[in-house]
């Protein structure tokens, strides 16, 4: 009779809680809207499954959350809690991106810096509503709309809200289609939507394997709180450009970097239990999250604007949007968005170079941050 | 409702962070996009020192000079990438100075098999 | 010889844990068994209430008049999947709804690659 | 003089036991098996390497083996001890397992119920033979004909059983085309083994993309120890199913199981040292799962019987034999020796029902023995 | 302003030091190196750009460098720090190695047992310069002409001098094609260069399969400590041999390899940081390293004269020079100085078979330090 | 200058580690060499004992007649190999005990869908 009672205690039926059930719910939309709506689906569907996983309720006594020492999913998110799987998916990016536009295109490289403004602005509103400064730091990095760097900045930072930040970076991520084009229209006038802008120059193989080198060596004297991620970039693309090394670009563009995102999704997707998810903070950092991603939308338009003040070939303020980083879904949204008021304007090459640049602005972002606030 | 706490923000230094920090993120790019825009250039002066230590690379100007060549071997390239990539994306890029598969230690020492094979010990 | 303890078995509570462990397992498959039976008819409710709010979807009717192309769809797939495994099994499915290969993330970082080769820089 | 002995003294030729001569020999049969007669090769040829590895006699004062802390071998073990290996095994099958044989065959589904049967009559002739419930538990998983749970639950019940009970479980598993024909051909007539099912119906796209989702949250309800196990195996499923993570489910059943398969398997085979391996323990942990097989076949095969009591359309009982998991060896005799009766009877598809279903049986029944068993 | 100066003092201007500034020229010298004269590519970018990476100057308090407990690269070479990774890429050579090169020449093993003096001799050598034995221990497994197994030897005897150890190990394994000619040239007359080999035997599959297990147990029971290393060799072998387990082998020689290659490789450049490597003991094992290259070519071409008075079919004595192991460089290289006196003279083929016996012999060499010097 | 200090040597038995060691790495190659001479010898024994119990192999011998046949086929597997090698190197060797990929468990689970693809129930 005891071992019946014992079996039935440990049946999750008795212990599903009400924040259990919501969190099934979400797990099975961010699944529905990864197949369906084609969101991200490389991440939604991990984390979505995860979230199932880590909202069946728990029997006292076994292993089996990543929160329980000793289990199966806590030492695969061990490779999230300690940090190492961001830089590991960055290596796999740095192995399948293509700088060319960013080469070719310096000066565009500046609005990739303006769009984080997102960060340190969500930073000080965070501060506002009471966080401490480490949160308010990891919550600031979602404004860099880069999932890998805010898992990253949250492990180091505030660990306790590592799953809330992570899921909203992504999930912001995934809405960029959403999100970004009525700010764009906002902002910008139908004249300035329909600049063409000219062709870059010509980029040579030397260059493409030259800049990592010396991009990560200006990144990393000046902010060596981003060596770890914007290192393995680099590195990825080093391996990528110099041609003798295709064997290893291939594997970490390819194998590597899906088996880390598996483990990363699925064990961030477990962290999310109702009762650690599920809390007034969470609901804050989503607000905060989205708020942060308008205001880096519009500082990248309205730094390219700024910047045509100055500037005879002038820049269509579209492409500054793409300056957020969410490579390469940003510039896409320009590109469609400068579609629509002219189908014969083609922008996804120049929004590339903001896009990309994003992303390193956005490590630099987080390495500061790591400087400034580790305890 | 939600309650503004600007006392935290000046305790936390929520500006410097914020001025400081943005004035990092620029400086940063704006080095690289120094670096970038500067890169060619050094790359040319480089080329003409080490030119003018050498007898004059003609067949190099030769290609130069004939610009529609690159492009229709850089659309032959284009297709045979893009269709390589359809076949799921595993395989290698054609390289420019392609080494035949024995280059590296690791597929070299995979060939000695296609070597030894070649030989009638099969 | 080997001593059979059968006071072992009930100290251990073998019996009960046998007869709720045959339970439990059953109970598991029976639901599965029975979701699996519910799930096309669920299908079928969920599409019809959603055509109830939509035009005719009458394209769909068409399609499902027609199961011969539907099922030479199907050979020629099969053919093709089964070409590709030969080919060592590690390409991608072809999928119904084929998304270019820019179409995720990660693919698409890296055909930006493709797109700027298609540019005269390369 | 001192280096000399010193050496001699860690060559293995003095030190070398007939155990380890025994077990040498041993591994050497697994790996002739696996290439002369093809029994699970995948497996019996690491596993019989990794016996030759872990029988070269020690030397004193050196971290070779599994055992030995700070050894690479105890590295790779880690993730055969600790039970994370397993479940990223499932994780590969669920990527390359189709469920429609089990959608369009739903109760053929309740076969692969029964033939558990051989978990738990064989838990009960453990404990009848003296070893404690968590031995007895863990040994009774090897009816489960399933390996990497078997290695799941030992891991976590019965650590120092486990490399007996894993190669127990693997050799099974490899003879199962000699063990189940005269079981089946004992307990089936004739007449019975001719029947023709009918052909199953269609299964939809999204029918096969839902099924994971439900199929996970029962199974996570019921028996939360099996969460881990179903999970990754059901993650795997839909990482496949939903057509937009192709690349993830590509990996997950190419490059990752294979790299977890290797180690695995080495690691296991190395933990066989003749000291841990070649007890009284072990041959009755082979002789139990020797019965425990026959169990299990017989079992699926009398419930088969059974419901063909209440049933119209009649199954063919010998389908029910594919219930014990031992994918998809079971499902091919089930074929085999159907054809020997009728060659143009196509049992394989209807057997493949109860094949995968029993997977989930099993992987059920072991988080039930270790929700009751665990300290 | 106490910000700003906590920033500044975080950036890497202020704190790099000449002995970084050296460092980061050695890196881009290395990558250099390996993409524009081709050098072992594979090995020199990783190492290369991870000496970037370990040069950037640290900031107190944060955890980045390899020796920084947390730290992201800390935990990538945890698999340099305890050996784990030199296995692994031992398995994935052992998968793409064809060992009938040997099986059909098995005189010519014996070229790669004499050239491993080199390994014993730069012992005494080391010895004489002060080194305490494990040290000289690890530094003599330079003259082993092999990279991972110098990495792990020295992982198990002298972890402090591993990053200069490896980094030496590769640059002269790099530099094979110019160091070795010379005296191979010195060594021999031009008439022992024009000698003509037979043509080698016929080599079964049969033969190829039971080689790696029959060879694993020679070298498990006379040498112990080279267990770990040639058991991963020989079990890759057979993964690839059997023909049963070829998706195995495949993984093995492709991801696996390719994963733990670039892991290996950035995180034993990154462990150079000026402080651990520019020390004069550094200078001396560089030193030593060159010597014992040089010994160990001489070594096996002396042998190969010596064998040559006893042998009725002469050894071209060039082909001594390829028991060095760097595979297939230094067989590359016999085979060019070869053609150079005769073009039709293949001798590539012939020096597989030491080339590769210098591997085992290596690994046995380090199994006897290891036995003989651990504390 | 550099201090040679052969104290060091004798104390650390460096002679000793070396004679001892060059010794055992002889001996280890010197019994693979063994080996691997007797080893073609041993299986032709094996082979003679097995065929003793056994009938004539005839169609053996035929084959083995036959070398040029062997050395073709050998010669086309070599092309086909480099020619799957030149595509990624990610292809399976073709073996001669070609099995299909149904044969090992993990391509036989994957096969059940191209199985169940051949149903008409996609
Ligand atoms: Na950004
Ligand atoms: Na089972
Ligand atoms: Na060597």
């Amino acid at each position: 009779m005891e071992t019946l009672h014992q079996f039935i205690a440990g049946t999750g039926f008795m212990a599903l809680t009400w924040g259990n059930a919501i969190m099934i719910v979400i797990g099975i939309v961010f699944i529905t809207l990864a197949i369906v709506k084609d969101y991200e689906p490389l991440l939604l569907v991990p984390i979505g499954f995860g979230i199932l996983v880590g909202n069946i309720p728990p029997v006292a006594g076994m292993a089996i959350s990543v929160y329980d020492e000793g289990s199966v999913l806590s030492y695969i998110y061990f490779g999230v809690s300690e940090g190492i799987f961001p830089p590991l998916i960055f290596l796999g990016i740095g192995a399948m991106t293509d700088f060319s536009a960013m080469l070719s295109n310096p000066k565009l490289v500046l609005l990739g810096a303006a769009a984080q403004v997102g960060i340190f602005l969500t930073l000080i509103g965070a501060l506002a509503l009471g966080f401490d400064p480490q949160e308010a730091g990891a919550i600031g990095i979602i404004g860099g709309a880069d999932g890998p760097t805010a898992i990253f900045l949250s492990a180091k930072l505030a660990p306790h809200l590592l799953g809330s930040i992570a899921i909203a970076a992504y999930s912001y991520m995934a809405l960029v289609p959403v999100i970004q084009p009525p700010i764009m229209k906002l902002l910008t006038t139908r004249k300035e939507r329909l600049i063409r802008m000219t062709a870059p120059r010509t980029v040579t193989k030397r260059e493409r394997i030259i800049f990592p080198i010396g991009a990560f060596l200006i990144c990393g004297m000046i902010a060596p709180g981003s060596m770890v991620l914007i290192g393995m970039l680099l590195f990825g693309n080093i391996l990528k450009e110099s041609l003798v090394t295709d064997r290893l670009a291939n594997t970490a563009r390819n194998a590597m970097i899906d088996i880390v995102t598996i483990l990363l999704g699925i064990s961030v997707g477990a962290s999310t239990s109702a009762d650690h998810f599920l809390t007034p903070q969470s609901i804050l950092i989503f607000a905060l999250g989205a708020i942060s991603f308008c205001i880096a939308t519009a500082g990248g338009i309205l730094f390219a604007k700024f910047m045509n003040l100055f500037l005879k070939d002038k820049i269509n303020p579209l492409v500054g949007a793409a300056g957020v980083s969410a490579v390469p879904d940003a510039a896409r949204v320009v590109h469609t968005v400068g579609q629509k008021e002219d189908p014969t304007n083609f922008l996804l090459m120049h929004a590339m170079a903001p896009n990309v640049a994003g992303v390193i602005g956005s490590a630099i972002g987080a390495g500061i941050l790591w400087t400034v606030l580790v305890k | 409702m939600i309650n503004l706490n600007w006392q935290n923000v000046i305790d936390s230094n929520g500006i410097t962070i914020t001025l400081i920090g943005m004035l990092i993120v620029f400086s940063g790019l704006l080095l690289i996009s120094t670096f970038i825009i500067i890169l060619p250039h050094a790359l040319a002066v480089f080329d003409r020192v080490v030119a003018g230590r050498q007898p004059q690379p003609v067949s190099a100007k030769v290609t130069s000079n004939d610009p529609t060549e690159q492009e229709i071997m850089a659309a032959i390239s284009l297709v045979v990438h893009m269709e390589l990539e359809r076949c799921g994306g595993d395989f290698q890029r054609i390289t420019m100075k392609r080494r035949a598969p024995t280059g590296t230690f690791w597929n070299s020492t995979g060939t000695t098999r296609s070597l030894s094979n070649r030989s009638p010990h099969a």
